[in-house]
């Protein structure tokens, strides 16, 4: 398999564990961290699959510079109300019920 | 159960779509080609900048506005002052940041300048700023930031306000973004230079609005 | 836009806004606010009669708009009708009257009358209404609009009847709009016809139209308080007497049936409803809650609850006309339309009458109320004579044609059922006038409000709207063969249904 | 023309900002005036002229991106912007000063609306992914702002749902790429054949699952009650009336563009969503019946009027299925706005959101219970409104389509939402106990409110030319 397929396929083992993170993990800054990684499979996905047969192409290498950015605001904005959050209740986690 | 329940769904989902790349038939379109066989007339050599800041500057546009959004909404949740307890900074690390913050700066503007020919650009020199000011502020040289001054909310939205203005007047004489491949080369410059320095404060300031403390309140 | 266009919207105009510049009023200013009542409802009956003198002369009156591709809010004045419109339009003025003179100084009036004119506007709809579809649009405003009515007062005893009239009154809406667009879809539109418009489809949908109709029957048939549909009526007597008034005679029971005249006659036509056997069922049904609702009246100490039962006998004698398959029943029904809701809302009015004055809300404690509410109480005999089909009263009228409709249609036994009724109500009537008249008048009443001053036995807008009613319940019993009343109108209707010359009684 | 629709609310959103906390109303109200006409214009030239196109950068797809304004996007674009004017007519009479709630609320709302626009306009499947995080971030971020721990947790576990959902989104439009070597949906649509490779068909069922959470569908609904039942009164009628609807439209936008051939392939495909809509109808209707707060109540409501836009999808075969589906986007857009307003009114004035803490109102408060009346009417799809207009066309098309559970669905659910509706309004019409007391509160809440409702009354008496715009593609 080509290096590209590779990447590939290890984004989309990268995405799979992170989505696993996201909905499994209750502590709220590892949660954010499993978003991270589950977004960068995504990202090597992109890179790699477009790539697979090994000839550069800039559009997806762009796109996710694109998308790291979108991602560091989401981050930065995910970590801002967590520690809001940890500021009001003291937790880093979020609370069961649901009815709000 | 749930646990349980969604590794084994994970696991399926890798074995499944894995199996579904590995025999995938090459792809149709071939983008690479279109963009080298453009790449003379969008006024920058690099093609991943080409790509980033004219073919596909629109979503450039948006992102920017992604990342002020997200700085305004740390600003509109309002970060109240846990104090975070941090060692003070040595005297050694403040002598290196005061040594190594101007260099980041040329590094910064060097970076800025190479993205039109070879890897670099707008984002990273706006980080490697942005990393100057974190490593200053860690040497409590700089301090955190309270809601921003008028002045410093124009340095944190002029580099959007100078894309979308350039943006807008192109609109004007042709489609939105569409550079005369003669200007497109100094006018991607302007933008690039705007995103620098508003890149670099928005991303400091992620930085330095989440962890300000009383110290620092003024 | 011509003046036929115009002249149906106007009618609607003439009662919505008025509505809802109450609304908008406040509490306080009483004046403008009867003003705008009043001039509404005249101007309302002015134009009513511009359309009969129209509709007799042979004009058509009508106009739509479309709202989807291909489904329009359509309406036209024709004869049926106008004969809903004129007995609406002349009751909605009385009644106006009475709840001016009932509501004195009660709180939150202007919300009470803006919803009252909602109630007429949407009356107005439903007898203008061209197709199924514009029917059903002001079929469920006038749920919505009884609605703010019925729990007026506010108790929770108002909630629990409005709630149950909503129960009903939705889940019929539902049933009915089901059959509606199951129409539409087969037939592409809904728009109501002389000799109906179900018997384009041919024979092979024949099965398809009986369910439709069921589903038809059974929305209309709460409104039309059909047993076994009828369990909100006496629910909803909470209401003030004013609005049991419009419920009963006027807006929502008629509404019902007239919505069975008008899919009966229009929707899939007469002759086509007998060839699918939808009659004789029809007839049954209203047979059934012609007996049930008398038979359950004989019971109820509550003075309005048993009126409440004896309007759901009262209401299936016009179904019944329906459907007795032939020109004469059609006819007592039409006119029964007329005659139940002239008589019935002389009755309620003297009840709200003996409430506000003597406090009196039941039977037992009617003893003697005669002497003390003489004008009252001559009212409220009359209009219970008439409810038995006593001669010389609009009842007798209307009960000839129906009995002589049913040995027209060869179904005799509908004749007894008819007399099992009349004999039912004379057994509920009778005993309530024996009371009034001549047991003795009891030391005192259970709460007088109103002093008499010399002949006032209450006050007079109190007064006027029973004695108004019930003298045209005699006058539409002597003058039937006069032209102008219900009786010729609905000879009109059912020849033009028929296209029959003329339509004669044989005595 | 239809640029500007996008740069409008970027631009005064950023002057907005350059002004500082709580500034900006006039510019926003200029702003979203412009924007109404850009939008209304857009609408009428999409009628006259059919489809709208605009290559940004002037390249054109494949490498270029375009915009593309069709008679759907058209639609949602109006409805977005009829919604959005009055709405900030009511905040600004709704936030008191330095209300912690109002510091970036003017801002945040331009980013919203940039994010929705571009959104509605976008035909290239990575460009929608940076306007779905647009939206999002903006989203959240109004329900954070200036909150206390229970807005905090809401926006947190609204932040994760949307991250995860665009995250799948994602995913799958690098697969598509990989694929196809292109993310044009008018370049992908000829490509994408019923023999694609399974590949495909994972990265769309990535992308619809992606969006459906977004558009909380049952079982994905879970964030959203807490969200829109916990921000305050303007930004829960933001979110519920348009922000639910963009990833709704996008679902729909692939349904029957790229995908539509593996939708043809795949016919029991078309159930799912209606099926999870039927579901979402009864779970939702149910959570309202019994929730003790009015914005929950309302909150669930949207839930479950979320689902009737789901059961469009197996009767996509005629062209009439669309029209019910943008109709019905519309009457409970503005039908939902109005609730909420009418709600933020009442709980200003009472101090409470409770349920069981409204009798009186009625009498207090008589336009402000009319605007939650008339909206009650159009949910529950009584005639003359929106809903019923959008009622009438589902049940036709699915008797016309022998799918009678469809029809019986949506008259069940109409049913269980007048026991929702007249709960609120039964409570209403109370008398008042001796002991309440009301605060008054600015006419201007009340009245927008009750323009909003009227509206998706009006609309229920007129609904030729928005359909006549919808049937543009």
């Amino acid at each position: 398999m080509s290096a590209g397929l590779l990447f590939a396929s290890v984004g989309v083992i990268l995405f799979a564990l992170g989505a696993a993170g996201v909905l499994l993990i209750g502590h709220l800054l590892r949660r954010i961290l499993a978003f991270n990684v589950m977004g960068s499979g995504a990202f090597l996905v992109l890179v790699g699959l477009a790539q697979r047969n090994g000839i550069a192409d800039p559009v997806p290498q762009a796109m996710v510079l694109t998308g790291i950015v979108v991602a560091v605001a989401a981050t930065a904005l995910a970590l801002a109300l967590v520690r809001r959050l940890y500021a009001l209740t003291g937790k880093i986690e979020l609370p069961q019920d649901d009815e709000g | 159960m749930k646990r349980l329940l969604v590794v084994l769904g994970a696991a399926c989902f890798v074995v499944l779509l894995i199996g579904a790349m590995l025999d995938l038939a090459p792809a149709g379109i071939a983008l690479h080609a279109a963009v080298s066989a453009n790449l003379p007339s969008s006024g920058v050599e690099h093609p991943v900048t080409a790509v980033l800041l004219n073919f596909r500057g629109y979503d450039t546009l948006l992102e920017i506005a992604v990342l002020l959004l997200a700085l305004i909404v740390i600003l509109a949740v309002g970060i109240d002052s846990t104090t975070d307890v941090r060692p003070a900074a040595s005297p050694v690390l403040q002598a290196l940041a005061r040594l190594a913050a101007p260099l980041m700066i040329v590094v910064a503007v060097y970076l800025l300048w190479a993205g039109a020919f070879r890897p670099g650009g707008a984002f990273q020199a706006g980080a490697v700023l942005a990393a100057a000011a974190v490593l200053l502020h860690l040497a409590e040289l700089l301090p955190g930031w309270q809601s921003p001054g008028a002045r410093l909310r124009l340095g944190l939205a002029g580099g959007f306000l100078i894309f979308l203005a350039v943006g807008a007047g192109l609109l004007f004489q042709g489609a939105l973004l569409e550079y005369p491949p003669e200007q497109a080369g100094w006018m991607i410059l302007l933008i690039e230079s705007g995103l620098t320095v508003s890149l670099g404060l928005i991303l400091a300031g992620l930085f330095l609005l989440l962890s300000r403390d009383d110290g620092d309140r003024s | 836009m011509s003046f036929n266009e115009l002249l149906p919207l106007a009618v609607l105009a003439s009662s919505l806004l008025p509505g809802l510049l109450i609304f908008t009023l406040p509490e306080s200013w009483v004046g403008l606010r009867t003003a705008l009542n009043l001039s509404g409802a005249l101007v309302k009956l002015a134009l009513v009669m511009l359309l009969i003198v129209g509709v007799q002369a042979g004009e058509s009156y009508g106009v739509q708009f479309a709202v989807l591709p291909g489904l329009d809010l359509a309406f036209k004045a024709d004869a049926l009708g106008l004969l809903f419109i004129a007995l609406s339009a002349v009751l909605w003025l009385f009644t106006t009257l009475y709840a001016i003179g009932y509501l004195e100084g009660a709180p939150r009036r202007s919300r009470f009358f803006g919803f009252f004119s909602l109630c007429v506007t949407a009356t107005m709809g439903i007898a203008m209404a061209a197709n199924l579809f514009t029917f059903f649009v002001f079929y469920e405003l006038l749920t919505l609009a009884t609605f703010p009515l019925v729990v007026h007062r506010g108790t929770v005893a108002a909630m629990r009847g409005g709630m149950t009239y909503l129960v009903y009154t939705l889940i019929g809406g539902a049933v009915l709009l089901t059959g509606i667009i199951w129409l539409h879809h087969l037939l592409g539109h809904t728009d109501f016809a002389h000799a109906g418009i179900a018997a384009a489809l041919g024979p092979a949908y024949d099965g398809q139209l009986q369910i439709i109709f069921l589903l038809l029957m059974i929305g209309v048939g709460v409104k039309a308080a059909i047993v076994p549909l009828h369990g909100w009526l006496p629910q909803a007597m909470v209401a003030p007497a004013p609005v049991s008034a419009l419920l009963h005679a006027v807006a929502v029971v008629k509404a019902g049936a007239f919505g069975i005249v008008r899919i009966v006659y229009e929707v899939y036509g007469i002759e086509f409803a007998q060839s699918l056997d939808l009659l004789l069922p029809l007839a049954i049904f209203a047979s059934v809650t012609i007996v049930w609702g008398s038979f359950r009246a004989l019971f109820q100490d509550d003075l309005k609850k048993r009126l409440a039962f004896s309007t759901v006998s009262q209401v299936s004698y016009i179904v019944l006309g329906v459907a007795l398959f032939g020109p004469v029943g059609t006819v007592g029904g039409l006119v029964h339309l007329v005659h139940q809701g002239i008589m019935k809302i002389t009755l309620f009015f003297c009840a709200g009458n003996y409430a506000e004055t003597l406090g009196i809300h039941k039977v037992s404690e009617m003893n003697g109320a005669g002497r003390r509410m003489p004008l009252t109480s001559i009212a409220f005999t009359i209009g219970a004579l008439g409810m038995m089909g006593a001669p010389l009263t609009a009842g007798a009228v209307s009960k000839a044609w129906l009995t002589d409709g049913a040995t027209a249609a060869g179904m005799d036994w509908a004749i007894w059922v008819l007399w099992t009724s009349s004999l039912l109500n004379a057994a509920y009537f009778l005993p309530i006038l024996w009371r009034t008249w001549f047991k003795p008048v009891p030391k005192a009443w259970p709460a007088e409000h109103v002093a008499a001053r010399g002949w006032r036995e209450t006050a007079w807008l109190l007064l006027l709207p029973p004695m108004i009613t019930a003298a045209m319940t005699l006058a539409a019993g002597m003058f039937s063969n006069n032209q102008m009343s219900p009786l010729s109108w609905a000879k009109l209707i059912a020849e033009r249904e028929y296209l029959h010359e003329t339509i004669i009684r044989t005595p | 023309m239809m640029v500007w629709l996008i740069l409008l609310p970027l631009l005064w959103a950023s002057f907005a900002f350059l002004l500082g906390r709580g500034r900006g109303v006039w510019l926003a109200m200029a702003g979203l005036l412009a924007q109404l006409w850009l939008a209304y214009t857009l609408a009428e030239e999409v009628v006259a002229s059919g489809v709208a196109m605009h290559a940004v950068g002037g390249w054109g797809a494949p490498l270029g991106i375009d915009l593309v304004a069709d008679g759907l996007s058209a639609a949602m674009l109006l409805l977005t912007q009829c919604i959005a004017l009055p709405l900030a007519v009511y905040a600004r009479a709704y936030f008191k000063r330095d209300d912690p709630a109002g510091t970036y609320f003017w801002p945040l709302v331009g980013f919203l609306l940039a994010g929705l626009n571009a959104l509605f306009l976008s035909a290239d499947l990575f460009n929608i992914y940076v306007t779905l995080e647009l939206l999002g971030l903006a989203a959240v971020g109004l329900v954070a702002a200036g909150g206390g721990a229970q807005q905090i947790t809401a926006a947190l576990r609204y932040l994760f749902a949307t991250l995860v959902g665009s995250g799948a989104y994602l995913l799958g439009v690098a697969l598509i790429y990989g694929a196809y070597g292109t993310v044009s949906i008018t370049t992908l649509t000829p490509l994408i054949t019923a023999e694609a490779p399974d590949l495909v068909w994972i990265a769309g069922g990535l992308m619809m699952a992606g969006l459906m959470l977004k558009t909380a569908l049952f079982p994905f609904h879970f964030w959203l009650p807490p969200a829109h039942g916990g921000a305050p009164a303007p930004v829960s009628a933001l979110l519920s009336a348009v922000v639910v609807k963009a990833s709704f439209y996008l679902i729909l936008r692939l349904w029957i563009g790229p995908f539509s051939s593996l939708t043809v392939a795949a016919s029991l495909v078309v159930w799912l969503p209606a099926l999870l809509g039927t579901l979402a109808i009864f779970w939702g209707s149910y959570q309202a019946i019994r929730a003790e707060r009015l914005k929950m109540l309302i909150a669930y409501s949207t839930v479950a009027q979320l689902g009737y836009l789901f059961l469009i999808f197996p009767l996509l075969a005629s062209a009439g299925a669309l029209q019910a589906g943008i109709m019905q986007a519309f009457a409970h857009g503005l039908a939902k706005a109005a609730m909420f307003m009418a709600a933020g009114a009442l709980i200003k004035a009472t101090g409470q959101d409770m349920v069981a803490g409204l009798a009186g109102v009625a009498e207090r408060m008589p336009v402000t219970l009319f605007a939650f009346g008339l909206a009650g009417i159009t949910l529950m799809g009584l005639p003359p409104s929106a809903g019923f207009l959008a009622k009438w066309q589902l049940i036709e098309l699915a008797l016309s389509q022998q799918h009678w559970i469809i029809a019986f669905v949506v008259l069940v659910g109409g049913l269980l939402a007048a026991v929702y509706v007249f709960r609120v309004l039964r409570q209403a019409f109370l008398l008042a106990p001796a002991s309440s007391v009301m605060t008054p509160v600015p006419r201007m809440l009340e009245w927008t409110a009750f323009v909003m409702a009227a509206a998706s009354i009006l609309l229920g008496l007129r609904g030729v030319e928005l359909m006549q715009l919808v049937g543009v593609t």
